[in-house]
This record gives C-alpha cells, structure tokens and sequence, in this order.
C-alpha cells in the first residue's frame, strides 16, 4: 500500500467516523425529544380522560421545568460534541 | 485390503491438517467456556458444537451441501436468523425505563464512540501494515463494540462475511466478560463521590407510551435511515408484539419457541465460520485485540458522556449508568447495579442502567445501518 | 461534504413519494384497528407492520433479497403458509356441532353464492369499464365472500398474486367486521318469530365419528375435486391428528408453536404486498368495495337457505344461523348467537351455528378448488 | 374491450358461476348423505360393542387387576434403579 | 357442457389409476395402524395422510411445486429433517446406564449384523435373479434394521432416494412390531435359567461423564469415520444440550416444539414418497420381507452376543437385554423387561437394557457412515 | 447378469460386511475402553475433590476387578469375532 492509499483510507475512516458518530447523537437527540414530546401529549390526555383525579399542576410545572434543563443540556452537549 | 485402504485414507486421523486438529481444540474451548465458564451459553455452546463438526477432517459439514452450510446459507446469508433474533429481543425488551428518563438515550449514543474508534484503530493498523482490513472488514470489526451478537452478525453478513466467525465469536465471548471488562474502567474514571450518587425514582410508564414508542422508533429510522429499518424494524416488531397486549399468543411463541429455535441454529451456523483455513489468520487475532479495546472505548465514553452531562444539569446522574451504554443487555446494567453498590450499599442502579442499556441497543443499529450505508 | 449529500440523499424523507407516505398511513391504520379496535390483530397487526417495513422508501425490504420478499417467496410463493395455518386452524376445529346435524352443510353451501356474485359483478365492473379485472381476479376477489384468510390468500398466490395484499387486507378486515355487518341483514331478512325458533339439542358425537370425518371428507375430496385437495387435505390432517388423540403432543404444537409461528411471518409477508406502487391502484378501491358486497350477499343467502330448508322441513332451524355459513370462526356463530337472544333471552344457538360455520369453512374451500381449476 | 369481448367474458363468469355453485352445492348434498350413513353405521356399531356391557365384568376386572400389577412393578423397577 | 366437460375429466374419479387407489388404502391401513393398533402414530400417522394426499388423481401434491415435494426437496433432499430428529432424540436421550455398564455397547455392535446380513441378502436375492437391487440399494435396505427411523431416512434419501418411502414405512412398521418380533427369537435363543439371571444394581452416573460422554463421542467419530460425523454429531449436540444443564430453554423447545414440528413434515414428506408408480415394485415386496429379516437377525446377534459375553466373564449378563441392540427405543428395553418378568418376576431388566439400546442407536449410525462412505 | 458380474456383486457385498461388522465393533470397543477410562479419571477426580468422604476402598478395589474382567471379555470377544 502506498502513501497515498493509505492517507486516502485514513482520510474515508475518518470521514465515517466523524459522519457515522454524529449522525448516531443526531438521531438519538433527536429521539430524546421526540420521546418527551410524546409522553407529554399521552400524560395529558391521559389527564384529561382522568380529570376527576386531584390536581397535579406543582408536579406538572416542576416537570416543565425539568424538560427545559434537558433540552438545555442536550443542546450543550451538541455544541460540546461539534467543538471537539 | 482395498477397502481397509479407503477406509483408512477416510478417516480423519489421515486427513487431519494440523489447523483442524487446533480449531477442535478452539471449538473444546468455547464448549468449556459456554458449560464450565457459563460464558453467554445460549449461544458458545451451539458456536462451539458447530466449531467442532466443521473442523471434522473429511466429513464437509461445513461446505457445499453439508447441513451447516446450508444453515448458513438460508439463516445467515438471507440475513433472516439475526433479524428473528432481533425481533425475539424487542420482545423481550421492556422500555419503560428509557421512557422514564429519555436523556440517558444519550448515554446510549456515546458508547457507540467504541466502534468508530475501533475502526479507526483497524484502518491504522492496516496503514501502518500489520494488518490489512478493507474499510468494510474495520467496519464490522467496529460493531463488536456495540456489544449485541445479532446486531455484529448481521453487519458481518453484508459486510464482511469472511470475518463472520470470528466476530461473532469476540462478540459473545466479550458480552460474557462484560463483568470482567468494565469494573475497572469504570472505577477509573469516577470519584468514590460520583458513584455514590442516588437517582431520583423513576415515573411509571402508561401502555400507551410503551405502545407508541416502537412506532415512533421505526418511523424516525425509515425517515432518516432507511439501512437500518431492517434491524430497528423486527426489533420495533417484537417490542410492538408484546407491548400491544393484542397478539399475546404470537409474543409468548416469538420470546420462547422461535428465538430458541433460531438460536441453536444461528448458533450452528456461526460455528461453520469456524472452520480452519478461514479462522486461523493473524487477522483473526487482530480482531479479538480490537473487539476489545472497543469494548473498553465504548464503556469509558458511556461513563466520561454522564459525567459530561452532570456538567449541565442540576438532575445528576450516576457516571455508573454510562457504561451500560454498550448493550450487552442485561449484563451490563447489573455491572453497574453492581459496582454502585460497593460505593453505597443503598443505592440501586439496575432500573437506572436499563435506560442506556436498551438504547446501546438502538444506537448499534443506527451505527449499524450508517456502516451498510457508506459501505454496503 | 460529500458523505453529508449521500447520506441526506439516502434518507427515507428525500425518496418518499407521496404514495409511500399514504401506506405508511395506511400501515398505521392497521396497527391502530388491530391494536385498539381489536379488528383480528393476529393478523392485521403483523400485516399493518409489514406494510410500513414494505414502503420505508430506499429500505427496499419488500423486494429482491429484503427479507419480506423472502418470506413472501418461501412462504406465501410456494403456497407452505396458509396451508400450514390450515393445518392448524383444523387442528382448532371441532366438527362435532356438524356431525351432530349434518343438514346444516347445506347453510355452509349458500353462503358461498356471494364469492360467485362477487366474481360476477367484478366482471360486470369491467365489462361497463369502471374497473379492468380478469376472469382470474374476479375469482380471486370473490373469495374474500368465504371469509377464509388462509383461503383468499392460497388463492390470490395462486390466481392474482399482485392482488394479494389488498385481498388479505379486506379479507381479514371484514372478517373483523362482521358484527357490524352481518345483524342488520340478519334482522331485515328474518320475522320475529323466525328469531324466536328454538332447536333441539345436539346430540353427542362419538370420537370414532369425529376421526373418521375427516378422512372421509379428504377421500370425497380426493374423488371430486383434487385441486381442493391440498387445502382440504392439510384441514383434514390437523383435524385428524387432533380428532385421533394418538399425536396429542404433534396436535398440541401445531395448534401453539407452529400456528403462531407461521401466523407472524405469514403476516409480515401480506404486508409486503401493500407497496405503494402495487397497493394504490383504483382497483384496490373496487376490491373493499367487492368484498363488502360478497360479505353481504353471503351472510344473505345463508339465511334464506335456512328459510326454504324450513319449508321442506318439520325440524325447524333458526334462520340465524344461516349466517354463519360464511364461516369467520368462530365470530359469526357468536353473531348468531347475539342477534337470537335478543328475540329470546333463553335461546342459545352458539353451538347450532358452529355447524354451518365449520360447513362454510369446508365450502369456501371447495369454491376455491373449482376457481383453481378452472383458471389456475 | 369490444362487445364481443364483453359479452364472451360475462358468459364465462356466468359458466363459472352456474358450475361453481352446483358444484358446491353437489359435493356439501353428498357429504351430508355420506356423514349420515358414516355416523348410523358407527352408531350401530357402537351398540352391538356395548350391548352386552354387563358380560365382560370377569374380563374388565382381570384387566384392572394387569393394571394395577404393572403399576406395582413399574414402581419396583424406579425403586431399584434409584438403589431404593 | 365443455366446463361440465372439463369437471368431470379433472374429477379423481376419472383420472385414477388402479396403483392410485391401491395405494389410497394402503395410506387408510397405515392410518388405522397408528390410530386404531397405535403403531408408532407420531410417524405413520402423517406419513399415511402424506401417503393419501400423494396418490390424489390430477392432485399432483408430491410432484413439481406439489407441497409435499416443497417438503421433501427441503427437507429431506437437503437431509435437514432427520439430523434435527437426530438432534432431539439426542436431547430425550440419558446415556447413564450405558455409561454405568459400558460393555453393554458391545451388544448394540453385534445387533449390526442384521443389518449387513440383510445387505447380503439383498446381494443375494438380486445374483440369483428374484429382485434387482443395487449395492447402494441393498445397503438402505440393510440399514433397516438398525431400527432407527432417522438414519434410515437419513441413509435412503443419500444412498436409495427412490426406496425412501418403503423403507421408511418398513422401518417405522417393525419398530412398531417388536413386541410381536422379538420375543419368540428371544425365548428360542435361551435357557429359562439364563432368562432369570439377576444383574447387579447400575451404579450412579455423575454429570460430568453424562456432559463428557457426547463430546468424547464425536470426537471418536471424527478420528475415525467423519462419514458418520452429522448423524452422530447432531445426536451428540442434542444430548449435550440437555446434561450440560446450561441451555434449558433450548434444550426444551428442542425436545418439544423443534422435534414436534419437524416430525410433522418429516411425516408427510416420507409420505410423499409413498406415490404409486414408485412404490408399487415388486421392490417393495423385497424391501418388507428383508427388513423383517434384518430385525429378526439383529435381534438374534444382541442376545448370542450377550451368551457369548457370558463365557468369558463372570459377572453375567441376562442374554434377554441383548435384545435391546437394536435400539428401538424405548421399545426393545421394554419387551426385555417384560419377556424377563416372564421367567422371574422379580427380575427388572428397563435399566440394563437401556445400555444396549441406546447403544444400538450409536451402533447403527456407525454402520450408516460405513455404508455412506463406500457407496456414497 | 452373467455370473462374473454376479461373483463380483457378491464379492463386494461380503467385502462390504466383513470391514462394516469389523469397523462397528473396532469402534464401540474402542468406546467401551475410552468410556472406561474417562469414568475412572472423572470418578478419582470427584474423589479427589470430595476426599472427606468415608473411605470407599472396597469398593474401589472391587470396581477394579470388575473392569479387568470386562477388558478379559472384550479381548476374548474380539478374539472369536477375528476367528469366526
Ligand atoms: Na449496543
Ligand atoms: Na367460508
Ligand atoms: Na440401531
């Protein structure tokens, strides 16, 4: 194998790790927020339907919070992951 | 005299190559591993039964129209004997704790750092000349890392099915050592502080997010990553089987008969790969060195993704739960269980480190279908 | 960058077509009628997944060597899986209820007449050109009247196979829906009084009768119309090794292990067939529309069958029953059952209409032999 | 599609039609004939076996004797093989 | 009239054959066997209804894409049905009394002889001009009588494919009939003293030689005659699954639903092979009266051999367990305890005839190799 | 068939039997002795790890016996099976 072969396959290895790891936060960043949005929707139409239930609004508002910090965090995490 | 002649020149005594003779030895081994070591007997054991028959000098069990070959071809080669393992998993897979606590799907993707990296490593080792991998051979190397023998199995079939014994054979043998592997990465890379961190209890998960979530899972594959829809597809399946509630009858067979019929013969047909003029390569020792170090890569960046995450959140996480990243499902989750424990014997983790640990199984499948992608 | 436009390039959102997208729809459709409206899920379930696997676009899991063709090729191709669920379902049966009044095969012969009338308007369809049918899918069309799955599906492989995926689709869907089908027909074509009818109780069958019915029922069969054999032949066989009581542990597996084994991958394989490009065609639209019709007619001429039986006759049946010929076992004899005890709250017909429902599984299959015979 | 064409088609779908139901309807007369016959015939059987019931009583008590014996000895045979 | 036409010339009726009849009641006799005189039902059974639908007139269901030679080509053609019976009957097997008396392997080596006094003659039969058997024929004829239906499935459809059927038949037949067979041989061959000899307690086996046994053997087998290396090798796999203890639920699904399923199509494959042109030769008529000689003769050398034994030990054997030889299990153990009981009723000979006739079962697969070696 | 095809045909056959019956006993003697000793190496190995047990002498030394003799019987077996 010559020179430039071999830079040429380090080069293509590089290229899908850099595409094949980015690609693999992309989706499950992705999934996170699909996944919380679907238990969001599922929880409060599960309120509704159960809407004799006490009121859980601190419980609610804390996990409102909560959902905020993640995204918060999973956004750093992105601009970590593409800064290093 | 003829005849004692013949049937002197057919045994296998006459016929034996010594690299048969040491590829019994091997197929022993893994029988010892699988019965004596309890090593992910489910599968070494039929691995190291099938190692043995197509080591037999002469008798061709292996080859043509021998019956392993022909599991082979029509288990393996189809693809269908992983994929009806993977819909076998997902319906033995509950994902109640990941819906309880998505985020940890990011320590799920972090582990998966462990295939690239090994494919970096296969690709550099081949440039430096002591071995010499194609990008596809590295690729299936790489998915070792992602720690599920069905996932490395089915990439080895389209990738590089030459290799296909030996990977699937470091993959399950690796799983098996996960309780040897991690303790010490994962000690390493935490304080006794960190460990000892307790989790908050997790929520209770209605049916319908757990019915939801594997349709959710396919639709988001099929949109981005088609490649992988194979895979991720007969996973959602099964977990869409059970979950339903509808089909209880065809998720009991899917979780009993059939994954156990496919696994013997998964198993017997991987042992076909074991045969020794394709075995005994240096390559093959290459590749059980590298589908180590990508189990070490994969549980270090699990653990170095939480704490990275604690970093940004008030909520923290226990760094413990980072290395169930890798799947290895369940071992890896009760190694986390495990080692918490040592550090606060009133901390349980197991619930906590499933979350990770069946998203180490989506992200190798994602990481899967980019690999038959680029590559296929 | 160019890796990002390959990857952009192979992603499901940027090759959809629009008709992809709709049978992902449709897939969860499917998914959502099996899964909470309980519309026949072992099968629909299975199918609505396939069908969203088959149009994952670039995935290519429903052609070549994806793995739903495969199991479309090995089993629905060569004809092994619905004649193996047939196996089973006779493995499940018990004609005792026919032994006991054998005149109600008669009801199970009537009903056929809406397969016929269904092949006779897809024809009349085609012939004012609303729809451009052959002689072979109007046969294949009209089965969906037998409300057999196994039978529409043997049948459409063997006569319409493109057909197939929205003859499974109907099939199973009415078959589903015959509670909602069949009592307003029921109500319009009987008297009050007809409802009210009381029938005596059946007698007991002896096992001795029970084996040798079906080996008679195969050697009839086997005389007069061997293209119904292998059907016929396959119901006989699990019938018998259930009947027989000297293989219960053959009978018990075929009615668990394997039933449901097959069921799945059956499934998964129908739901290749709802491709996009197969699937949304206008004579998709006539097809529900047809079989709709065939259900109905169906349904009654069962019950007018039993109306003129009665005229010949001082043993009086319930005309309720009548229904029942087109088989859907065991949903119409409960149907039966329901409609009688509103008109009489002491009047439990369930076992009298077990009767024509296993006679019409018989006469859907003989219908089925003289379509392949005269077209196949 | 010409008249001809039409009208050739329709005629075949009503042959079908005309055979298909007479044939059904022909195969389900027969099989109701021959499971009638098949069940008188068992039945008669059945009783001319069981009609002298009360004669076997020596025979059937020999037999439960045989059966319990076998029991005994098969039990004897699991004794000893476990060194009982 | 031309569709009436075409009915009546499709009809079974007018199409069959006087071979196609005879042998629709040979498939009833078989049935009546299993069912009525419980022969062997998990066999004849389905190979009687295989038979009946394979001599359907105009049916054409073993012929071309007929669904039994789906089964057979598949199955047997590629010989995975009778190594996965093989497999099972390894995994219902306990080699302990062997292991606790192994010298009892000696007797199931002489009841060999029957199967290659049968091959001569055959020879002989064929010199002298009353048959026309081959080398290769005559050698599947032999192998009947080493009384087990998997090796001489397996044997027939390598060496004498057009002789599967009446071999298999034949073999299953007078498994069934040794109770009728062997007793006379039994009695005319020993003393009433030498039937009352009392044998010592069987001492106990420890798990590690059961686990060590299965693995030993085929390596033997591989050293020695790789031929006989999937037979034995798929017995021995079975076998280890089930006393490593490690692989429960495989080793379940593998005694139960796998053997289960595979019996089913085995049976009606084999049936398959019952078609009239193939199966009425006078052949045929060779083939039962040599299997039966093969028993007799086989049975003959297990007990001489135990006599013979005897003279040179002083620990004697009861002859009668010789007998057992030729395997038939569980059958042959159980006619020796019975025809032992006869002579001393506090004589129990299960156990130590359990030896030789799991002993019979590795002694005619050895002889199978031999023959497919040579002749293959 | 002439009868030098015939001789042939039966020369093969007696041929076949001869080494077949000669190969199946080679083989299950040789099973017979390695069975044996894998026993007695297990059985000494339990020992070994169980050698708090009572002592179990005689019955050792009467096994011993035992399986002199049975050697003494194949080796005369073998013997008659040569000469026969
Ligand atoms: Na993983
Ligand atoms: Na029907
Ligand atoms: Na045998």
């Amino acid at each position: 194998m010559n020179m430039e072969q071999q830079t040429e396959l380090i080069a293509e290895a590089l290229n899908l790790t850099l595409f094949g790891m980015g690609f693999v936060f992309l989706f499950l960043t992705l999934l996170v927020f699909v996944t919380k949005a679907m238990s969001i929707i599922i929880q409060k139409m599960n309120k509704q339907s159960h809407d004799d239930d006490t009121h859980h609004d601190d419980n609610l508002s804390l996990k409102d919070e909560l959902d905020e910090e993640t995204k918060f965090v999973i956004e750093q995490a992105i601009k970590m992951h593409r800064g290093a | 005299m003829e005849h004692l002649n013949l049937l002197w020149n057919n045994t296998g005594l006459n016929q034996m190559v010594w690299g048969q003779g040491l590829m019994l030895l091997v197929g022993m081994l893994l029988l010892y591993l699988a019965i004596v070591k309890n090593f992910e007997p489910l599968l070494l054991l039929p691995i190291g039964f099938g190692a043995i028959l197509a080591n037999i000098p002469g008798a061709g069990i292996a080859e043509g129209s021998g019956i392993l070959h022909v599991f082979y071809v029509v288990g393996i080669e189809s693809g269908a004997f992983p994929l009806i393992i993977f819909m076998g998993v997902g319906a033995l897979t509950d994902f109640g704790p990941l819906l309880a606590n998505p985020k940890t799907l990011l320590l799920g993707a972090a582990a998966q750092f462990g295939i690239f990296a090994t494919l970096l490593g296969a690709i550099g080792l081949t440039a430096v000349g002591i071995f010499d991998f194609s990008l596809t051979d590295a690729a299936a190397i790489g998915i070792i890392g992602g720690a599920d023998g069905p996932t490395s199995i089915y990439v080895a079939s389209k990738l590089a099915p030459d290799l296909l014994g030996a990977i699937a054979v470091a993959s399950y043998s690796y799983m098996a050592l996960v309780p040897l592997i991690q303790p010490p990465i994962m000690r390493a890379l935490t304080t006794e502080k960190e460990r000892q961190i307790e989790m908050v209890q997790l929520r209770e998960v209605s049916q319908s997010e757990k019915i939801i979530f594997p349709i959710m899972l396919l639709m988001l594959v099929a949109l981005l990553l088609p490649d992988a829809a194979p895979l991720l597809g007969m996973f959602a399946f099964g977990n869409l089987m059970k979950e339903s509630g509808v089909v209880d009858r065809l998720s009991d067979t899917t979780q009993n008969a059939l994954i156990n019929i496919v696994t013997i013969f998964l198993g017997l047909a991987v042992g076909s790969k074991l045969m020794a003029d394709k075995f005994l390569q240096t390559e093959t020792l290459g590749i059980l060195v590298l589908g180590m170090v990508a189990f070490a890569i994969g549980t270090a960046c699990g653990v170095i993704m939480a704490k990275t995450m604690n970093l940004f959140s008030k909520n923290k996480i226990n760094p413990l739960i980072g290395s169930a990243g890798v799947s290895a499902v369940p071992m890896a989750a009760r190694v986390s269980n495990k080692v918490g424990l040592e550090s606060n014997p009133h901390n349980f983790l197991l619930m906590h480190a499933m979350g990770p640990n069946v998203a180490g199984v989506i992200g190798s499948a994602i990481a899967a279908g980019i690999m038959i992608q680029f590559l296929g």
